[in-house]
């Protein structure tokens, strides 16, 4: 018999210590809960998971700048490749897993049947620049969505190429900057309230715009007084969110709106949260002038673990010269393109990036406003609002509300009072949720609440879903005022990976897989 | 509703438990002039098979590039063929219904995924790190260029003619505002461009595109060179990705940053969206990056474990310092880019682009045989530009009503540029059939 | 505040007692392993999952019988079903989820092409009983697939149509029996291997035979010697499995053929075991009369869980004429079906089921077999054939093979003699593997081994991925012979539910849901 | 080979760790004369591309019934609408790639799932227990009909002239090689046939379609009794599972042993298989019953859980005893029959079956105005039989020739019955259209 103790291929492969073996079996696995190496871990270089013909034979034209490098990319084979993703994935929590109560992100169901027709040929097999005459069917669908975010808003523009919603706070503030300066007007400054979400901030910034926060009421509203005291000739816009960060609904919004307006400047309107108003509530009818939709968000299109999105942007009259090419309009032959700053568009702030959009999420998107219609969509934010009154009525008595008892809109917002005194914080209250089976909340924002939980569960939650999720919660808050400090601390202990070292992480960054020794010491 | 489970029932009982009597009491906060009585004028809810058909009925108005005769169109996006397992995972629901991974220890899945991609882009760039990715190859350039500025503190930027115009275009539109000019030679695909005369101590960064907007290649360690001489940093941009299996890596010339459109890898045309941006940099420019990290760290019990990290640098974080405003990417794209390449791997890759080479060398040999039609390239990856004896858009639209999709006219690319106006950019991929290549020829035979 | 304690509703949804509490949870969940209750306690009324419009208003034709009584059926919104499939197929072991050496089930790798290919509309969407002049690709389909089961086995004819190995077995075992009888030859008996599945003497017994089984030599094999004594004119058929249920080569399987020939018995071979020879042995040149092929075993379309699958059956030229309908034949104008016993039918034993096959895994075994080419089928054969065996010697010294020092073919087969004396069952040892992370190997098959475990790795298994399991596997042996008896019974503790009850639920068989109260007490 | 994840230094290395010196060394016990020394003469292996290529032009030689211009096919298999959410969900690996579950610590997915699809099919036929699925309904007859003879312990069989010849020729094959007549009238679509004279006390089992293969609803319940008097059981057979949620259950109408196809609710058309047989009896039987059963019990901490049960009766235990030879059944379409069914829900069942009544009332009452053409059924759910005034056979060929799936001739079913030429099978669902509709009839009048 050979002797296998020796092949220090196998021990590289098969050592646990590698990935960390768990307390009781050599593998570390845990029965379902495969511990998976990196790809670079797996490859070999005469390995492949694809099959291709051999080339036609020819001299290449190159340019003499043909590649000699090794690229250095593991090589394996198909099953390898479907069992390491399938491994990964199920290390992985989703709306699939549970409820994913994560405010400010409308983690909604994500039916499967937009995800069938994104794939039909005719949409996911398009090129962006083949001829117009032969892409009339993507246009007419552009044009269609375009139509249901114009009614459900009441606006009479929208700029469809944001491809999130960070991207269409851009293509706002652009618009809003492009219009001062049509009019000759410089503005310099944008006021936003501290509760507003970083994205807000940060693009203002990147319009070039100073920054001025507005401060809150105790009601968790915009101060009025306060921001009519900062508003003046040089405010360019204000940026509010409505329903606000809060999960509250700024009902000074009009009041707001004229303030604004009274003083030469835009009222940009975040619509992160329009899931709560939705066919309820027409931003129009509030004085909003520019608003960005997250289509992945409101309209249910997958985050798929940090994007894509869409984030189109309706505009008023007055905004809409300004919007970024290219636009879609009616013409004698059907829908044309206009693609550079001319014409009709010969005032837009200009591209925001290649191409007409993300055109897989505006067939999702559509097909998901089809499918609810105007009732349906009407309904989406009632129920969104009331499963989010619910559990805040269901766990007032043992968290701690935020905000007063009035009625929230589509999420709860609790602080970490009710954990005073016990020595577990808002993360550790959260830690101790993973392993009830929940995704945690969405904590430490907005800001001006301390230690904040905000819970969006969103309409397509049922009640017994969330009667678990309170269930959990309170035994939870019972279990950290009887004391039990060590144990929230300890959590989560049933994860594929218990807490992780972030600020080792950040001190001695490790950004990328590098081969074993010498390159590894330079890291 | 098919996506509502609560019942009237439980809707009563909830109120209830609210202690308010009717839905609206909830939405008294909303002025009562802003209330919408009843639902606005759109269609009411509609069954799966009606919505599948309308939309389906959509679809069927279009040419779909697999459906053609023969497709040419690439110009920033290529067909290439996806290898089913990639859209099969990229379904799975862990990873499609997953938000950003805040909470590390229930998204390994996707936090392992993007370290694995920042590595293959790292390494098939040659560059030390790369980022989580942006919303496209355009959207990159344009970060790439704003924290070139952060990073040398200057403002001017020297764009190469030959960069794709949508990437040209949304550079201007992320700079509209900030001060810095911006400046660009006239488009010439029969001329070398000369850039590094462009470059002085007032440059903050010189973009050049390879293989360029025509499909040339081009050395970049001259432009390189010329850059550090002015300290200034060379941003190299990369449209078709395939190209990296082939083509000497912008990281190999000396690129301080690089960015790249993904698409070609493990993602579909889909009419030009969603795509992935790739950004790629050095070590030592990390703080300045956009975009997220995911970065290697322990668990409490010792065990290996990846985060997202170093977020002082983004909006949630940092708000109006933050180093870019980005904050959902591109994230499912992503995923499908590291499965294809995970198939793909170093062999793969490699075939994949010779074979990608080879047909474009077939085609651009058969064109020759196109009286009055002219290869202005002399290299090229898989796309090269044609001068026809006439304008070429005119052509194109005649061999598209032949259900040929002959290429991307440069008049719509550059519609300010009669010089241009002749001009054909056709691309192939592996896709390509000689049937198709000879559809084409002869398609221009009959239209010139 | 309202009091939730006495609403009945949720304690009934909450109460993780209804599914028993995990230590440490309120809500009996493990983090991502989430507890899931029946459809059916999660159902309401007034719920639907999907929407259909109004149907046209019409006197119903019913003839008076329409349905009066409930249908009982849970109504639950789509978001609910696709969460209760997802947590479901989350307590799944599968080939996506890792090593799965079931012996005799050839678990190998999936394709994911197979299944986009299996559902172009062109085959999925195809209606069996349209005009023939309208499916002329499909029926070229089962034509070009037929000829690549000809090629590889020898054979002149296939029978397309049996679902599955036993239905395959059973339509061998139905030519032979009129074959005999058209040769006026009743014969009564079938022998069949100790060692053969069960389906083998099922099947037999089936057709109106006598089964009697052939005792194996101390090698594995069928014993000559003893088969020959057996033999004689009223002997139908042998049916032998090759390579046999021992995962060995039947060495002497010509002799065996010719002996069975000699008395004017034909020859079934259980094709089951085909993937260690497909390729390199054609059953034809070893005297095999008739064999069924299980297309998702050798020819990877998915088990599914338990199915379907797809079982063709290959015939010499004088069993061809039995060959049940429909039959797919070469006309003037194209293909042609022959759906009953007529013409060149006449002879046919007569339909097996419904239509015209298993298309569905038709066009998935077609897609496997272009894409592997005959080189790699070969290679397929050689790999599978080199892990098993590959397991074998580095196992060989810490458990106990079955036969000998010989090489195996596909699967290596052990006994338990290995755990003598330490009070750990193989089944026991099969459930501490399950917590490392591996499916176990097939157990207590074949009956003529003592507590046997089969191992077929398959070839689509990289060497990591055996030397890991080997490693899994020598760690328990010693574990076992070191003592920790206990810990064995214990076993599987990391699995969504620990060892099971099966005498419970044969005792008192609860086989179907039943409405609470009353009906509960008629179980 | 991109599924084949061994290396040639891996060969070597495990050759090596074996003790052998080439792989034929493993196929010693091969007879020398067998062993092949080259690859076979077949096509050798091919990518992605190339097989997709090669597939899907035979693909696109057939009329899918969805891309015909309308289709009124039916007989047995039927072309429902199937909700997306089922396809993506039976694709899930865990359920995909997983064997049958005799492992149930970590098979509870597949095990719940059966114990569901159980309880929906007892259910739904009206009776106390279901079994886990046989290959398609004709088998699942076949079965039955075996059954009842070892449970009665009697051979003789009564089928009914109106049950779908595929079924009673499956079950001829089955009962091929067993004693006992098994007695079939002749059949006729426009009379009722009376049954209940050919049972006596030789009868094991009467089998009667519901629906009959003419589309006819009939009351069970005299047949039933009619069985109970003679000790005999009486076998339903439904091909059209969606009418159990229009018309009453056999189960209510006294049926002993009730078998279905399960095809249309989850399953597409798939040119006529795989299907899934449904099999549901009394609980007093089940020890007789054949195939795989799913049961509840606990594990070692008291929790909930399913096991494979009752497997003495199976094959792998019982051997030539077994109550069948059945071992994979059709296990992913019992999922997808159980995800389609989960969506529907009593109310969706009962809609969709409406939906399917009304439009095959409208259809019938459209044909009417074709003169020639007779519809003979006074009762119909989905499918009614219409008599032509020639050939039926002749005028589907024409209408398919204008891609028009007319339906089925009565002559495909019946060769040898020449007093069904002129007859034609016409069936909708809910995916038929109105103008689906007009089309048959202008092209019936076109035809005749
Ligand atoms: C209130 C708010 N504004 C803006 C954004 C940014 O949107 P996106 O992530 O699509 O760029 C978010 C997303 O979390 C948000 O919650
Ligand atoms: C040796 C052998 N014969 C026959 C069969 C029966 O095949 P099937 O399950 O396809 O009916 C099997 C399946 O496990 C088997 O292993």
């Amino acid at each position: 018999m050979p002797d296998f103790t020796h092949d220090a291929r196998n021990t590289h492969k098969d050592s646990p210590a590698v990935i960390g073996a768990h307390p009781g079996t050599a593998t570390g696995n845990r029965a379902l809960m495969i511990e998976e190496q990196l790809l670079f871990e797996q490859g070999e270089p005469a390995r492949c998971g694809v099959d291709l013909p051999e080339p036609p034979k020819v001299a290449d034209r190159l340019g003499g700048l043909a590649r000699k490098s090794d690229l250095g990319l593991p090589g394996l084979s198909e099953p390898q490749v479907i069992r390491h993703f399938t491994r990964l994935s199920q290390k992985n929590y989703s709306i699939d897993t549970g409820l994913f109560p994560l405010g400010s992100c409308t983690m909604k169901h994500n039916p499967r049947l937009n995800e069938k027709l994104a794939r039909l040929p005719g949409f996911g097999d398009l090129h962006p620049m083949q001829p117009v005459s032969t892409v009339q069917g993507a246009l007419e669908l552009i044009d269609t969505l375009a139509h249901w975010l114009k009614t459900l808003t009441g606006m009479p523009a929208v700029a469809m190429t944001p491809a999130a919603g960070a991207h269409g706070e851009f293509c706002g503030l652009l618009t809003i900057r492009a219009a001062h300066e049509a009019k000759g007007d410089a503005r310099r400054r944008v006021l936003v309230p501290e509760s507003a979400h970083g994205t807000n901030p940060a693009t203002a910034a990147a319009c070039g715009y100073e920054v001025e926060s507005i401060p809150a009421t105790p009601r968790g509203r915009v101060d009025l007084e306060a921001l009519k005291a900062k508003l003046g000739p040089d405010v360019a816009a204000i940026m509010v969110t409505n329903p606000n960060t809060c999960g509250l609904f700024e009902d000074e919004v009009i009041a707001i709106a004229k303030a604004a307006h009274d003083h030469g400047a835009y009222f940009y309107c975040d619509g992160a949260n329009f899931n709560a108003i939705v066919g309820k509530v027409r931003p129009a009818d509030l004085g909003v002038d520019v608003m960005h939709i997250n289509l992945h968000k409101t309209f249910s299109t997958p985050h798929g673990g940090g994007g894509p999105g869409a984030g189109p942007v309706v505009l008023t009259a007055a905004l809409a010269p300004y919007a970024p090419t290219p636009w879609v309009v009616h013409g004698p032959n059907g829908f044309e393109l206009i693609e550079t700053p001319a014409g009709a568009a010969k005032a837009s702030v200009g591209r925001l990036k290649a191409f007409h959009g993300q055109m897989g999420m505006f067939v999702r998107a559509l097909a998901y406003m089809m499918s609810h219609g105007s009732d349906g969509l009407r309904q989406v934010a009632e129920d969104a609002v009331l499963n989010a009154n619910y559990l805040l009525a269901r766990l007032r008595d043992v968290m701690s509300p935020a905000f007063g008892d009035g009625p929230c809109m589509h999420e709860a917002l609790f602080d970490d009072k009710f954990l005073d005194g016990t020595g577990v914080s808002t993360l550790d209250f959260a830690k101790a949720l993973i392993d009830e089976g929940f995704h945690p909340t969405t904590i430490y924002f907005p800001l001006v609440v301390h230690g904040a939980m905000l819970m969006e569960p969103t309409e397509t939650e049922s009640k017994e879903s969330l009667d678990q999720f309170v269930m959990a919660l309170r035994s939870l808050a019972e279990k950290a005022k009887a004391g039990e400090e060590a144990f929230f601390h300890a959590a989560p202990r049933l994860t594929p990976r218990r807490r992780l070292d972030e600020t080792a992480a950040a001190r001695k960054p490790v950004l990328r897989w590098r081969p074993p020794a010498p390159a590894q010491a330079a890291e | 509703m098919r996506y509502l489970p609560l019942t009237a029932d439980d809707r009563r009982a909830m109120l209830g438990a609210i202690g308010a009597k009717t839905i609206d009491d909830l939405f008294v906060d909303v002025p009562v002039s802003a209330r919408l009585a009843k639902p606005v004028d759109l269609p009411p809810h509609a069954g799966e098979l009606e919505v599948e058909r309308a939309l389906s009925a959509l679809a069927a108005k279009n040419l779909a590039a697999g459906q053609a005769q023969a497709s040419f169109v690439g110009a920033g996006a290529y067909r290439h063929h996806v290898p089913a397992a990639v859209d099969h995972l990229i379904q799975r629901g862990e990873f499609l219904t997953a938000y950003t991974p805040y909470q590390p220890e229930i998204s390994q899945g996707t936090l392992q995924m993007l370290f694995e991609f920042q590595s293959q882009v790292a390494l098939v760039t040659g560059m030390e790190v790369a980022n989580a990715s942006m919303y496209d190859g355009a959207t990159s350039a344009a970060e790439a260029v704003l924290m070139a500025r952060r990073t040398v503190k200057r403002e001017k930027v020297v764009l190469s003619a030959a960069l794709h115009p949508h990437y040209r275009e949304t550079i201007q539109t992320f700079a509209r505002y900030s001060d810095g000019e911006i400046v660009v030679n006239a488009p010439d695909p029969t001329k070398d461009e000369d850039l590094a005369a462009l470059i002085d101590e007032q440059t903050a960064c010189l973009v050049v595109q390879n293989p360029d907007v025509f499909g040339r290649i081009r050395d970049l360690s001259p432009l390189a060179r010329a850059c550090q001489a002015k300290g200034a940093l060379l941003v190299a941009v990369v449209t078709e990705v395939v190209s990296l299996g082939a083509i000497v890596p912008p990281g190999e010339m000396g690129a301080d940053i690089v960015v790249a459109e993904g698409q070609s890898i493990g993602n579909g045309l889909n009419f030009g969206g969603p795509y992935v941006g790739l950004f790629a940099t050095r070590e030592k420019y990390i703080r300045q990056m956009p975009g997220r990290l995911a970065g290697q760290t322990v668990d409490a019990d010792g065990k290996r474990g990846f985060v997202l990290t170093l977020s002082t640098r983004e909006q949630h974080i940092r708000r109006e310092k933050a180093t870019s405003n980005i904050c959902t990417n591109a994230g499912l794209c992503a995923l499908a880019f590291t499965i294809h390449m995970a198939l793909l791997g170093s062999e793969g890759l490699r075939q994949l682009a010779r074979l990608n080479h080879a047909k474009a060398v077939q085609l651009a040999d058969r064109l020759a045989g196109v009286s009055g039609a002219k290869l202005l390239n002399d290299s090229f990856f898989n796309e090269f530009t044609v001068r026809l004896p006439k304008p070429a858009a005119p052509v194109v639209e005649a061999l598209a009503a032949k259900g040929i999709l002959a290429g991307v006219p440069l008049s719509r690319l550059y519609p300010g540029e009669a010089k241009l106006a002749n001009d054909l950019l056709v691309a192939v991929t592996e896709t390509t059939t000689e049937e198709q290549m000879d559809l084409l020829v002869s398609g221009l035979k009959g239209a010139l």
